[in-house]
């Protein structure tokens, strides 16, 4: 850029001071919290859209008219998010630009323009909003709905846009281009390159399939709430409904996740060993223990909630005597996927064992079993999906043995691969094992995507078994939802600490050092505390959310309920 | 397991035959074993000259001779091949012979020891058989005091003592002449360290040391005085079960942390006051300085005994180790020069001369208190660094005195003006020092302040002069930790109770609950 | 359950609520009991029995409650107990010992015990990306082993780190190379286990290179500086002999150093799970 | 329905607390910055050391000559049998003392070029801090001598970090309080100390009197910020001896000032 930018910057960056203070808890924790709650709102209103767009997609063209109005229940919720995702993101640029000036200088003077293009985008996606929901009722029929419905995904579009926008200046931070050095004078830095960074497009699609989860979780939550809360027999039946189908689509995001998990890590170690190595194995090594613990309570409490529904589904009793195996497998893999390498042991235990690891349980430790484990486990989880798909139906098509055998190769042959795989991972060098993982987890994949295939056809025009008693669910299954959306929320937490606290003392990775008081990355200790705080936070603010939705709802729901009560029963 | 059981019962029943119980030996395949894993120590032509041997005092077997000390037959006669198997199967204690037991498979253990044997003619001479002894078993009342009492008096009449001194503590009078077949020096074995000994430390394995001898070293065997009915085979059986009294029932447990009871009146200050005798000892094993430069690979001493108590007001803290000389000794300087010559130490590091040096030990704490409970930073273990020392106390035989300082790494001592105040008493072959310091001194920045209920890092070094040890040549060890006992505040009782009155309350109102609805139900 | 059982048993063995017990019981029995005892294998950390005890619990809870009927069954002798006049007794035993292992448990988290504060290590501290060796800037990231670009001279560089191993490090980490050399017990954290498919096999060479050439001071923070006793091998040895014992350390354990990636490996994803 | 709503918040609370205590169980670990070690009024002379070893290996660039190779003397090990600097510093010039030899080695280092080395060594108190400056004096008396260095030696207005600034936005003090009239900043980095221009410095470096001909204004500015990027030819031998610490120390003005000016010398 020119000379007198280039001054005029200089002149700005020397005279400000690097860094405000904010009272009590202190500039970072302000940071924290306001960024990591309006990124849980964010989530929120980028996952409900999807949401909302897939099952009124469902409601058009299903003709399930229960659909629409669950769309449409959500999308009001949503106009008060997204007012709180406003006021949080306002908050975070307010101590952005005041308690780190000399940073958001330097970040605003590379990516000005894109800032101006989030800005507009945020208007014209408030604008779709307001025109998706209130243009509900009017274009009800025909292709005024198909038109409604194109609303819905532009919304989904414009959020999309936004958040990637949003994406690519905190992977900047994170991986700056190669060529950009702490003299390299932001101004001459070209927009694009700057957000084409090394983990753009892995946070990218790892965010939009993790908010999938998280908008998922939340509904579920919310039906939960509402089931709890149900007077009647109908309006139990409903949002029972509408928990299964929260949860539904909350654990089959879930099961993809682990995949961009593993292209974001690799690209993170792509980029910069030395930066995979803090997250893997330095200073972050005792989180993934964390993590790991919040995915064996995901997989556990997802799978119990499916298996308790069984209770409500006519034909399920065939299917019942083999959860418990399903239960087995997943509790071996949870007791696999948790044992650390390095074992916490006082000194007697350590001489025992000659180290800190355990000569035997140690091979459970190392990344061969745990891609084995949460390999078994994905697969277990999608078995018990299918078991609970097929509960209710006997399929009709004259090829249905056939078929039912080809799935059970098919899941036959993914669990050896991964077994296969996960066994000779310890006979190779690592180079080789990394390579296995990729076997594995594509054994998996096509498993499910073949067998979900195959059952569709098979169960085209299958005989009911009878109607599934909704609403027949003891209330500890709605408490497993609970927790789960809970989980979900705090792993979000966690792992937006995890991808942030690998930066260190960095703003921007080996370009622009932290040198305030705040340089350190905290222990986990204090990570989860502030993380704790974050989801207690929004978990408030949400049930806010929703009571006012409640408010706004009570008159409309009584009305529509006797013919809907009768209805429920046809799914 | 299973080859255990075989072993176990080879050596219960020892073949008569020449012939080898361990079937299927391939010397080309124990070569290749042998190769890989041996000849780092016992050098690829068997004779004990690998580039580790000259590191190392024992030095590393030399085969070519075919001379073993722990076998089972008579004196300068072979070993069977279960000797070979149980040295290298389980490895000779005290030395740095591991047992490859778990580390190398049963073919590969049998396979080298038959390489082994190609290394002397020896074996091939089939004409020479190799036949066990024949032991006695052990006649009962083994500890009685009279047992041990007989078994004693032996020990001063064939001449025990000579080398192995009056406590056996290998301190005897003969002690500094000692040398092995090869030339290099021998220290005599301290009886009180059982689990050093090469051959086992059981009552059975000493008798069977003392029918056999340790032959290339000055240990002969008792055999003969049997034949010249000088002493009863139950006579010998009495010596080995004294020499085994001598040693703890077991071998020491090494534990994180010493624990400090409150006493009472005032600290013992003095190594032999009686009160010392109901302190728990804890033993720290100490090894080799071989981190920082001028290394040592032969420390002479294996560990220290601890005790410690406090009154509130003053810490005493006992330290008893084995040390075969009062130093400085110049009746050990030339062994002392031996010792020197035959350990290798840094090869840039001039030859070294044997000088009177004093013994020393020294206790070392960080200045001030980790914080925290979780895991504690400590400065660096082997005395502090220049940035960040160590409190230390430091004791030397001569001057006879202890001192306090700031250690700033290996090199360096800063002594301060306050120093423990330091009793020691030496006596056949056992250093007993109490070093006594107020828990908390005027100089808090350097000096540590003991407090009760926290743990306190420590840690140990040991030198004895007369072998050579000096400087950066000694014994270390580790963080351990020392715990200054208090008596339990009432506090400590309170909780619990309150915790099981509400535990006690809620259950109460569990049970009356569920009573409720159960007559409820049936009522209906 | 085998209909063979005599129906006293069986009655017990079928009911969900001894059910559980009894797989509690049995994971207790194999995590403390039954592993120690395999080949090669050695008693369990508590954490980690307490780890596994709270999965298995959790497992038994989902088993017991994922069905109504088994719930109410598994719920059965608990409620028995709480009302049943005949079971009297057992509610009252069952009541005191609860409140005693309360009472036992809220002793044990008040009392004033000093413990040695856990040992950790970190196996693998994040390496910088250069480091100076005696002066010299050496660039760890992307660095291989310089003496395997001489594949002839391989068997010369082998012996002489056969000789610098056996000279050096012996001591501590054996003749095993497991970390049990003569010295290794009196030092803590124990030395490093290269037969363990959790250390060098891990690794790149470089990252062994840092860490034999800065030894135990040269560890960053999170990597307990203040207990690890390896020596700062740069002092004692030179560049090239320490490339020579890393050759044979990898040679002696047969592991293969973990290479960087190169642009044609870059199809593979994967990354290491959990905490290695 | 209030029971249900504290079940519900107990259920929350309660998984929240779970997974908060694990977390606490947990070993913790902090990330470490790195030390920008404030030399204040207290320092002690191991505070100085340590930075000034610091200094030494790192921004001081000192290795690159006072290490292997034959440019200068090794500082640290033993010189023709007078031991390491440390030891022998004080003997080198009769009437000063250890302290002042080595101030005025690194303030005027062709004042006493040890014979058999050539005056290449730059002016050091040009391209560090007088906190740097002291602390490295302190870490080479360290080496074999005592350490008499004191914290009254620093000037007290010295900007006291011996780590590089860093920072994207241009940090950290600026030659010649920020002036960007190139024959200042040239006068105030000591660059004549090593080249020649318009007739006047050292010919140790390239002549920079026609370094436009050679170089454009962006390959003057790369050179300076990163002086191994790219080496004139016949000075390979000298490659890496200019210190890397200027681009820190001007600011980016300064920079484009400095680089211009020499452009322009065609």
């Amino acid at each position: 850029m020119t000379d007198s930018a280039l001054l005029l910057l200089q002149a700005a960056a020397d005279s400000t001071h690097a860094y405000g203070e904010f009272p009590v808890i202190g500039a970072r924790a302000f940071v924290w919290i306001t960024a990591e709650v309006h990124l849980m709102f964010a989530a929120f209103v980028l996952g409900v859209p999807m949401f909302a767009v897939v099952t009124e997609a469902i409601g058009i063209f299903g003709g399930d008219e229960r659909y629409d109005r669950l769309s449409k229940e959500f999308t009001r919720l949503l106009l008060v998010a997204y007012s709180a995702t406003a006021i949080w993101g306002a908050m975070l640029v307010f101590g952005l630009s005041t308690l780190y000036p000399r940073f958001w200088a330097y970040l605003t003077t590379i990516f000005a323009p894109s800032m101006w293009l989030y800005a507009a985008l945020f208007f014209i996606e408030s604008f779709t909003l307001y025109l998706y929901y209130y243009g509900w009722d009017r274009w009800k029929k025909g292709r005024a709905k198909l038109g409604h419905w194109t609303l819905g995904i532009l919304l989904n579009v414009w959020g999309t846009i936004v958040m990637f926008i949003a994406n690519a200046w905190l992977t900047y931070m994170m991986s700056p281009p190669r060529d950009i050095t702490p003299t390299t004078d932001p101004t001459t830095i070209k927009l694009w390159h700057a957000i084409a960074n090394a983990t753009w497009m892995p946070i990218n699609v790892h965010r939009v399939i993790a908010n999938v989860v998280f908008g998922g979780a939340i509904v579920g939550a919310y039906a939960s709430y509402r089931f709890l809360a149900a007077r009647t027999d109908e309006e139990r039946a409903h949002y029972d409904w509408m928990g299964y189908v929260g949860n539904f689509i909350a654990m089959s995001a879930l099961i993809v996740l682990p995949f961009a998990g593993y292209w974001l890590g690799r690209e993170i170690y792509q980029y910069d060993q030395s930066m995979g190595i803090t997250m893997m194995g330095g200073f972050m090594s005792w989180l993934w223990v964390i993590q790991a613990f919040l995915i064996a309570v995901l997989f556990l409490t997802g799978n119990y909630y499916l298996w308790i529904g069984m209770g409500r589904i006519p034909g399920a009793e065939r299917f019942r005597p083999y959860t418990k195996y399903l239960l087995i497998v997943l509790v071996l893999g949870a007791i696999v996927w948790g044992t650390p390498h390095t074992m916490i042991a006082d000194s007697k235990e350590l001489a025992a064992m000659g180290g800190s690891h355990h000569p035997f349980l140690g091979a459970l430790g190392v990344m061969s079993a745990k891609n084995t484990a949460v390999n078994l486990m994905i697969l277990t989880t999608f078995l018990s999906f299918l078991l609970y798909r097929r509960a209710n139906t006997r399929p009709v098509v004259p090829w249905a043995r056939t078929g039912t055998i080809i799935q059970g190769a098919m899941f036959a042959v993914a669990a050896g691969v991964v077994l296969f795989y996960g066994i000779r991972g310890y006979f190779v060098e690592a180079i080789v094992r990394i390579g296995f993982s990729v076997y594995q987890v594509l054994a998996v994949l096509s498993c499910i995507v073949f067998v979900t295939l195959i059952d569709i056809l098979m169960t085209r025009g299958a005989q009911s078994l009878g109607a599934i008693r909704w609403g027949k669910m003891p209330p500890r299954s709605q408490y497993a939802l609970f927790i789960l959306a809970v989980t979900f929320t705090w792993l979000m937490g966690l792992m937006g600490f995890a991808r942030s606290g690998i930066r260190q003392y960095w703003h921007v990775w080996q370009v622009m050092q932290d040198t305030s008081k705040y340089a350190a990355t905290p222990a986990l200790g204090y990570a989860s505390k502030m993380i704790s705080l974050c989801v207690l936070i929004f978990l408030s603010l949400v049930a806010f959310v929703f009571w006012l939705g409640g408010l706004a709802e009570k008159s409309t729901f009584v009305a529509g309920e006797g013919e809907q009560g009768a209805r429920h029963v046809g799914h | 397991m299973i080859s255990g059981l075989l072993l176990l019962a080879l050596r219960a029943a020892p073949f008569p035959s020449p012939h080898s119980p361990f079937p299927a030996q391939d010397t080309t395949k124990g070569k290749a074993v042998y190769v890989k894993w041996c000849a780092g120590c016992h050098g690829d032509g068997g004779a004990g000259d690998g580039p580790a041997a000259a590191y190392m005092l024992p030095r590393p077997r030399n085969f070519t001779g075919g001379l073993y000390k722990i076998r089972t037959t008579a004196s300068g006669q072979l070993p069977t091949d279960a000797d070979l198997a149980r040295a290298i199967d389980d490895g000779l204690p005290g030395s740095a012979m591991p047992g490859w037991r778990g580390r190398l498979s049963n073919a590969e253990r049998r396979n080298v020891m038959a390489y082994i044997k190609t290394f002397s003619s020896f074996f091939a001479d089939t004409s020479q058989h190799v036949v066990p002894l024949k032991f006695s078993s052990a006649p009962s009342g083994g500890t009685s005091a009279n047992a041990v009492k007989v078994g004693r008096e032996f020990y001063d009449s064939i001449g025990c003592r000579k080398c192995h001194g009056d406590q056996g503590r290998g301190d005897g009078a003969s002690a500094p002449t000692l040398k092995d077949d090869a030339d290099f020096p021998i220290f005599a074995a301290d009886l009180h360290q059982n689990w050093r000994f090469r051959g086992g430390g059981s009552v059975e394995d000493i008798y069977r040391r003392l029918r056999t001898g340790l032959d290339g070293t000055p240990m002969p065997s008792f055999a003969d005085l049997i034949d010249q009915k000088f002493l009863t085979d139950e006579e010998l059986w009495r010596l080995a079960q004294y020499v085994r009294s001598l040693s703890p029932p077991a071998p020491p447990e090494v534990r994180d942390v010493v624990h400090a009871p409150q006493i009472p009146g005032t600290v013992p200050v003095s190594p032999d006051d009686s009160a010392w005798a109901r302190v728990t000892r804890y033993w720290f094993p100490l090894v080799g300085q071989v981190i920082h430069q001028s290394r040592w690979f032969a420390p002479a001493v294996s560990g220290v005994w601890v005790q410690a108590v406090h009154d509130g007001k003053t810490l005493a803290l006992r330290v008893s180790w084995d040390d075969r000389t009062e130093s400085p000794d110049t009746a050990w300087l030339k062994f002392e020069q031996r010792i020197l010559e035959t350990v290798a130490g840094d090869d840039s590091a001039p030859p070294l001369k044997a000088e009177p040096w004093p013994d020393e030990l020294a206790i070392q704490f960080p200045r001030r208190l980790p914080e925290g409970s979780g895991e504690m930073e400590r400065p660096y273990f082997l005395m502090g660094a220049a940035t960040d020392p160590v409190y230390q106390w430091r004791w030397t035989s001569r001057p006879r005195r202890a001192l306090a300082g700031l250690g700033r790494g290996i090199e360096r001592f800063d002594t301060l003006a306050g120093a423990p105040a330091g009793e020691a008493i030496y006596e056949h072959g056992e250093w007993r020092l109490v070093l006594t310091r107020a828990l908390a001194t005027p100089d808090t920045a350097n000096e540590v302040q003991l407090e009760a209920g926290r743990a306190i890092p420590m840690a140990f070094f040991a030198w004895d002069g007369s072998s050579g040890e000096h400087g950066s040549r000694m014994a270390v060890s580790t963080w351990y930790f020392l715990a200054l006992d208090r008596a339990t505040p009432p506090g400590v009782f309170i909780s619990p109770v309150v915790a099981m009155l509400v535990t006690l309350g809620l259950g109460l109102v569990v049970v009356r609950r569920a009573q409720r609805r159960g007559a409820a139900r049936s009522g209906v | 359950m085998s209909p063979r059982l005599p129906p006293a048993i069986r009655r017990y063995a079928e009911h969900p609520f001894w059910q559980a017990v009894g797989i509690v019981l049995i994971a207790y029995i194999v995590v403390v009991w039954v592993v120690p005892i395999l080949p090669g294998s050695a008693i369990v950390p508590k954490s980690v029995v307490l780890q596994y005890m709270v999965t298995v619990l959790v497992g038994v809870l989902i088993y017991v409650s994922d069905n109504e009927e088994r719930w109410r069954r598994f719920k059965e002798p608990i409620q028995a107990v709480l009302i049943e006049p005949r079971l009297k007794a057992v509610r009252a035993a069952a009541l005191a010992g609860l409140t005693a292992l309360v009472g036992l448990a809220a002793y044990g988290q008040v009392k004033t015990t000093v413990a040695a504060p856990p040992n950790l290590r970190s196996i693998h501290p994040a390496p910088p990306a250069e480091i100076t060796f005696r002066g010299k800037t050496i660039a760890l990231t992307g660095l291989e082993n310089p003496l395997r670009q001489h594949p002839d001279s391989l068997s010369s560089y082998l012996a002489e780190g056969k000789r610098v191993y056996y000279q050096n490090c012996l001591p501590c980490h054996g003749d095993h190379l497991d970390g049990q050399g003569h010295f290794g017990p009196g030092f803590n954290p124990l030395p490093a286990n290269f037969q363990d498919n959790g250390t060098i096999a891990q690794l790149t060479e470089s990252f062994v290179f840092w860490r034999v050439a800065k030894g135990g001071p040269g560890l960053p923070r999170e990597g307990t500086p203040w207990n690890s006793a390896m020596p700062v091998w740069e002092d004692f040895l030179t560049e090239r002999e320490i490339w020579s014992v890393i050759l044979f350390l990898y040679e002696q354990t047969g592991w293969k150093p973990r290479t960087w990636e190169t642009e044609a490996g870059k199809g593979e994803t994967g990354k290491g799970k959990g905490d290695d | 329905m209030w029971a249900t709503n504290a079940k519900i918040v107990g259920i929350v609370l309660g998984t929240l607390a779970l997974y908060t205590l694990i977390a606490n169980k947990i070993p913790q670990v902090q990330s470490e910055v790195p030390q920008a070690l404030t030399l204040g009024a207290n320092v002690t002379p191991e505070q100085l050391v340590a930075a000034g070893q610091k200094v030494y290996t790192g921004i001081g660039g000192c290795t690159t000559c006072h290490g292997l190779g034959e440019r200068a003397p090794n500082l640290l090990t033993d010189e023709k049998g007078q031991g390491p600097i440390g030891a022998r510093c004080g003997k080198r010039e009769p009437g000063k003392t250890c302290k002042q030899y080595l101030y005025e080695s690194l303030d005027n280092p062709t004042a006493f070029v040890v014979s058999g080395y050539q005056p290449i060594m730059p002016v050091m108190t040009k391209q560090l801090s007088p906190a740097q400056v002291w602390s490295v004096i302190a870490f080479l008396e360290s080496q074999g001598g005592a350490v008499d260095v004191s914290a009254s030696d620093i000037p007290a207005s010295s900007p006291t970090s011996t780590t590089s600034p860093g920072g994207g936005g241009g940090g950290g003090t600026a030659f010649a309080g920020g002036s960007t009239d190139p024959k200042v900043i040239i006068q105030a980095a000591g660059c004549l100390a090593c080249h020649k221009l318009e007739g006047q410095g050292q010919v140790i470096a390239p002549d920079l009197t026609h370094v436009g001909s050679r170089r454009d204004a962006e390959s003057i500015r790369k050179k300076i910020l990163d002086p191994a990027s790219s080496v004139t030819k016949g000075y390979e031998k000298l490659a890496g001896i200019m210190p890397k610490s200027f681009g820190t120390m001007m600011n980016a003005a300064q920079l484009e000032a400095l680089a211009q000016y020499l452009a322009a010398h065609k």
